[in-house]
């Protein structure tokens, strides 16, 4: 689960760190409302969660009302990398000279949570790392003891942060892997911290994406959930409960697996096909997620064919095999064609229930994608 | 032969008296698994399908001589699971759990570290000596005995691979899946070195996928210390960047080229493992092999 | 630091333990209403910071209001093993079926912190550890980790508690011990932890004890920290500063580093004499400290002779000589005889300016303390 | 020849621009100590009697060769300063301050144990090799070059004894403090291992006080692993049991009949350690020795 920037703001001020003041808006006249209130300069900036905001014009300094008018017109409602803003932050105006990069994360090569801070802040961090990776200083954190002070400060000094700010910027450092570690976060990034001439550090910005196995213990932050944004499909298999993602192609893929369906959108392609998204129904799968699998599937207009790959595992066949006999049920006419392979535990049996009228069955997962390409063929 | 779990492993059951663990005790003990106890807090005493169970992990390991653990515990309740198993007599610990939160895990694999027990998954299906134990949820009916060793980030794959070899005749030495979240136990690397030095492995087959750097680490690991020949997979080669599917793991990071499937497929190939297009191909390549 | 049974209980019930109710009373009358408030039978316990106060008669369980006032009257303003009561805890009494031991204390031969937990709770546990060894569970705990869930639930069923209570008496350790960590406690203990019909666990005492040297980040815990009740001159050392413990014999000792200072009480020991006090006036200390600290020895009645013994490390003899000239100073007539033994950082200096007319100067530790104890025989 | 610091000792002090700090740095040097940097963070690049300040030990270490530090950093922050001392490249810490939290220090004992760095301390006088090197506040004009060790819990007790040797002419190897509260770094035995292992150390004095098990710990280790004869002295004989003098350690448990003088004293007596009723005495032990 990702923050927005002014959830993430919200709650790294309560942890103590020094975030400009700021106020969200959903309209023009908030906007300006809120630029009054802090007093200008301000930075009116699009609350979507992408990064390079600033270079697609989703953030506008401004010194006035007017300003202000025309910034929050021209960002409120604009489509930023596919995402609508709905929402700015109107937030005062950090009067910086210098940048730095500040994050934490997990280093999944060693199991172990990394901090990181760096004097190249304000710029693509991912280009910094490939480009220049000595400029960003690591320190790896036993995840039982906590980033100790002493490594902030010699990480802030490796990475030569100005020696007047220096003991703050490791101030804030270790408060955010405080809030990493306390907030099951997997990821916390404040890229600029800025430094101002008064020789504060000041975070700008603010990225924190939160483990969503663990928001089972993070109340506060799952409550910042919100209806995923945009795709009406996604949202559905979010209420679903399904890994689902929707891609470009007009193959329906349908399996159990995350190994397995990847493996199946790769075959598509490998037999000349596009996928036209990823469905993973997960382990165990009964009759009723399997229909609503077959729903999701449907509902998707660029969808031409189907194919349904199940290896039983947890998954039975003949589970499978009467989820799909139901959802197929419903109508009068099968909508798309459906290709069906089943293997693994019960597949005998679902092969018996299943409705060989409404669905054509293949043996093989190599047929059986083939087959459902070949079925898009007529439509491109 | 075979790696880890053999006719002498004795297993525990954690979590033994949760649907999941009763279910997957049965399947495990009908395939052949010698479960000789289960472990649950406050239920000692009590016996399930005749297992009998104790408190803790370290009452079944002594008064049963169990000397593996198989994980079955709620998520929240998954670490400290794991941690027990990790602190206890027990050789080899396998999690099964799915979702267990990674800063969990991260504590976990710190202990991982000083412990002398292997830790397989989680959210993984487990390992198989085809014919003499199953710990996990692996369907045994899809195995069977022989001379490859199977290693896979992904479960219902490894089904797939394995029926690709069964079907032609081709039996396992050891089939394990290790798991496809960020922070695992037993990675590529401790798979096949197990592999490597065991005699009865002819040739393994290895699935990976997008996300990470293990297949890359598993390359180098096999350009320079393996003479046992390896066929590989990888899943997600149409996954598109940044794109969560399923796993944890499978997200293509971006960054230095690393964790694509291109990344990985050349990794493979350079260290001279040949890469299945289609899960089929790999069991092509190991067919060759023997 | 050692918190009062009530303040300890205040402490744990605020982490979630289960604490029976209860109301501090200083005089008869607010027993009485305490008790009516909670509901009889109640415990009515001396709050005093000695073990064994049932043993001792200060704690009784009542009835009803007639036996309220007498036990509360019996008990406030008794002298209990030399400390007087003033305030006395009402306490809803528990219907137990069982007693245990918890607690956690600082294992140092390890290093390493070790909760424990007994099923021989009720009774003193020192003599079950020398006793019994294994009738007490431990689980040793890696600071940074914690105790963990699984090692709580390995100590409480290898000690043997029941099966229906494990868990519960678990998680109690486990909280115990966060308290610990949290609190910077060096010894936590619960003893008994009762264990009633209904299978629940209640922390029946509390002795808590605070790390002296954390208080300072410890705020709300210092605030608990009371004058030293009882006797009036550690009550003063307290107000210097001083390690200061009161004795019973006659010879006054003042030096500097415990171990030396132990080093003179055990040769007033050896030279047949008897000491009066522990008195470490610590490192560096100036003039000033040396007055206060002869003033102290001087206000003991029972001392007969002070031997003054300083071997100069960090403190200097040349500003402990002129402490003890200045102290001295104010006497027309030298009270009891002083003995000085001034050795290293600059002794020669320290000698030349002490007045020699009002002590005694010896050049070696033993016979400096040998004089002392021969100024007391007169007086014996 | 001495133990753990000598002639090629290049000394850090970490917290060298306070007070204490300040004072002993010129003392240390006065005494021919090669302080060669101070580490406080945020003021490197300034300089302390002409000793360059850096902003890590780390760094001191880099640009200095460093490799020991001594530590006279306030109690609050001492054990971060601990801390980053075991994880830098000096060998040695010398942590001279007083008041340390408990727990802190259980926090750094758990990372002595996978560090390469040696701790001294912490609430300790340091450690002098007489006429090569001296860590931390002892007086060192009471020294003298000579071929007996000295180990003890308390600081001035240290110079007691040091004071009897030295006035009948009889020098020290290397003294070391190692401090008196409950939990340290270098104890007893880990001190008579290394005057064990110094062949120029023909006889070691040991002064110990009541409370806690070193003594008796130490005992155990000189009568199974030590030819070099040691004579040792214990504080506290007339000390009431419970009572606290003002070290932490100095408190008599109770518990088992340890901790106590006579348990001590009964322990070295067992060991052949002569244990002497003064100061005095056991300088006349260890000339015997001699």
């Amino acid at each position: 689960m990702k923050l927005h920037e002014y959830q993430a703001k919200g709650v790294f001020a309560g942890a103590g760190l020094p975030v400009p003041e700021s106020r969200l808006a959903s309209t023009v006249d908030e906007a300006v409302a809120a630029a009054d209130e802090i007093g200008y300069p301000v930075a009116v900036k699009a609350q979507v969660q992408v990064g390079g905001r600033g270079k697609a014009g989703g953030i506008e300094l401004v010194e006035n009302e007017t300003e202000t008018r025309e910034a929050a017109a021209a960002i409120l409602g604009m489509d930023l990398k596919g995402l609508h803003v709905d929402r700015v932050l109107v937030e005062s105006a950090v009067d910086f000279v210098d940048e730095l990069y500040a994050g934490v994360t997990m280093d999944r090569a060693k199991g172990e949570p990394v901090a990181m801070v760096s004097t190249e802040g304000g710029v693509d961090i991912e280009e910094v790392a490939a480009e220049n990776p000595d400029a960003i200083a690591r320190e790896h954190v036993d995840p039982a003891s906590g980033l100790q002070p002493y490594q902030a400060r010699r990480a802030v000094f490796e990475a030569g942060v100005d020696r007047e700010v220096a003991t703050d910027v490791a101030r804030v450092l270790t408060t955010l892997y405080d809030l990493w570690a306390e907030r099951d976060a997997t990821e916390i990034e404040v890229n600029p911290v800025m430094v101002t001439a008064d020789d504060d550090a000041v975070c700008a910005d603010a990225v924190m994406n939160v483990d969503d196995d663990a928001l089972f213990r993070q109340s506060e932050l799952a409550a910042m959930e919100e209806e995923a944004a945009g795709d009406e499909l996604e949202a559905k298999a979010n209420e679903y409960g399904f890994d689902y993602v929707r891609l470009s192609g007009n193959v329906g893929i349908i399996g159990n697996g995350a190994g397995l369906v990847m493996t199946t959108l790769d075959l598509v392609d490998y037999f000349g096909g596009t996928p036209a998204n990823f469905l993973d129904i997960g382990g165990g799968a009964k009759a009723e997620r399997v229909t609503n699998a077959l729903d999701m599937v449907f509902s998707d207009e660029n969808v031409d064919s189907v194919v349904f790959n199940i290896f039983g595992g947890i998954t039975r066949g003949d589970e499978v095999a009467k989820g799909i006999n139901e959802a197929l049920a419903q109508f009068d006419e099968i909508p798309k064609p459906v290709v069906v392979r089943l293997a693994g535990t019960n597949a005998t049996e679902g092969m018996e229930i299943l409705n060989t009228d409404l669905v054509t069955v293949e043996e093989t997962l190599e047929s059986a994608v083939e087959r459902a390409v070949e079925y898009t063929e007529g439509n491109q | 032969m075979s790696i880890l779990v053999d006719d002498d492993t004795r297993v525990v059951v954690q979590g033994i008296t949760g649907g999941e663990g009763q279910f997957h005790t049965e399947q495990m003990m009908s395939y052949g698994t010698n479960v000789v106890a289960g472990a649950v807090p406050g239920r000692g005493g009590q016996e399930v399908d005749g297992v009998p169970v104790y408190d803790t992990v370290e009452q079944a390991a002594r008064e049963e001589d169990a000397n593996a653990s198989v994980i079955f515990v709620p998520p929240a309740f998954a670490a400290d699971a794991v941690l027990e198993a990790l602190d206890s007599p027990v050789e080899l610990a396998v999690a099964i759990t799915e979702g267990i939160p990674q800063q969990d895990m991260a504590k976990v694999y710190a202990q991982l570290e000083v412990s002398d027990t292997d830790l397989i998954g989680p959210n993984c299906p487990g390992i198989i000596t085809p014919g003499e134990a199953k710990l996990g949820i692996l369907p045994g009916n899809i195995f069977a005995g022989g001379d490859v060793g199977l290693v896979s980030r992904s479960g219902t794959l490894t089904y797939q691979v394995v029926d690709n070899l069964t079907q032609r005749g081709i039996g396992q030495t050891t089939a394990i899946g290790i798991g496809g979240d960020p922070i695992i136990g037993t990675d590529f690397v401790d798979a096949l070195a197990y592999f490597e030095d065991d005699p009865d492995t002819k040739a393994v087959a290895m699935c990976g996928e997008i996300g990470g750097q293990d297949e890359e680490e598993a390359a180098a690991f096999i350009g320079d210390h393996m003479d046992t020949p390896v066929a590989g997979f990888i899943a997600g080669r149409t996954a598109p960047p940044g794109k969560r599917m399923g796993h944890a793991g499978a997200i293509v990071s971006g960054g230095g080229g690393t964790g694509t499937a291109e990344s990985k497929i050349q990794a493979l190939d350079d260290a001279g493992v040949p890469v299945g297009d289609t899960p089929n191909e790999v069991a092509d390549h190991i067919e060759a092999f023997l």
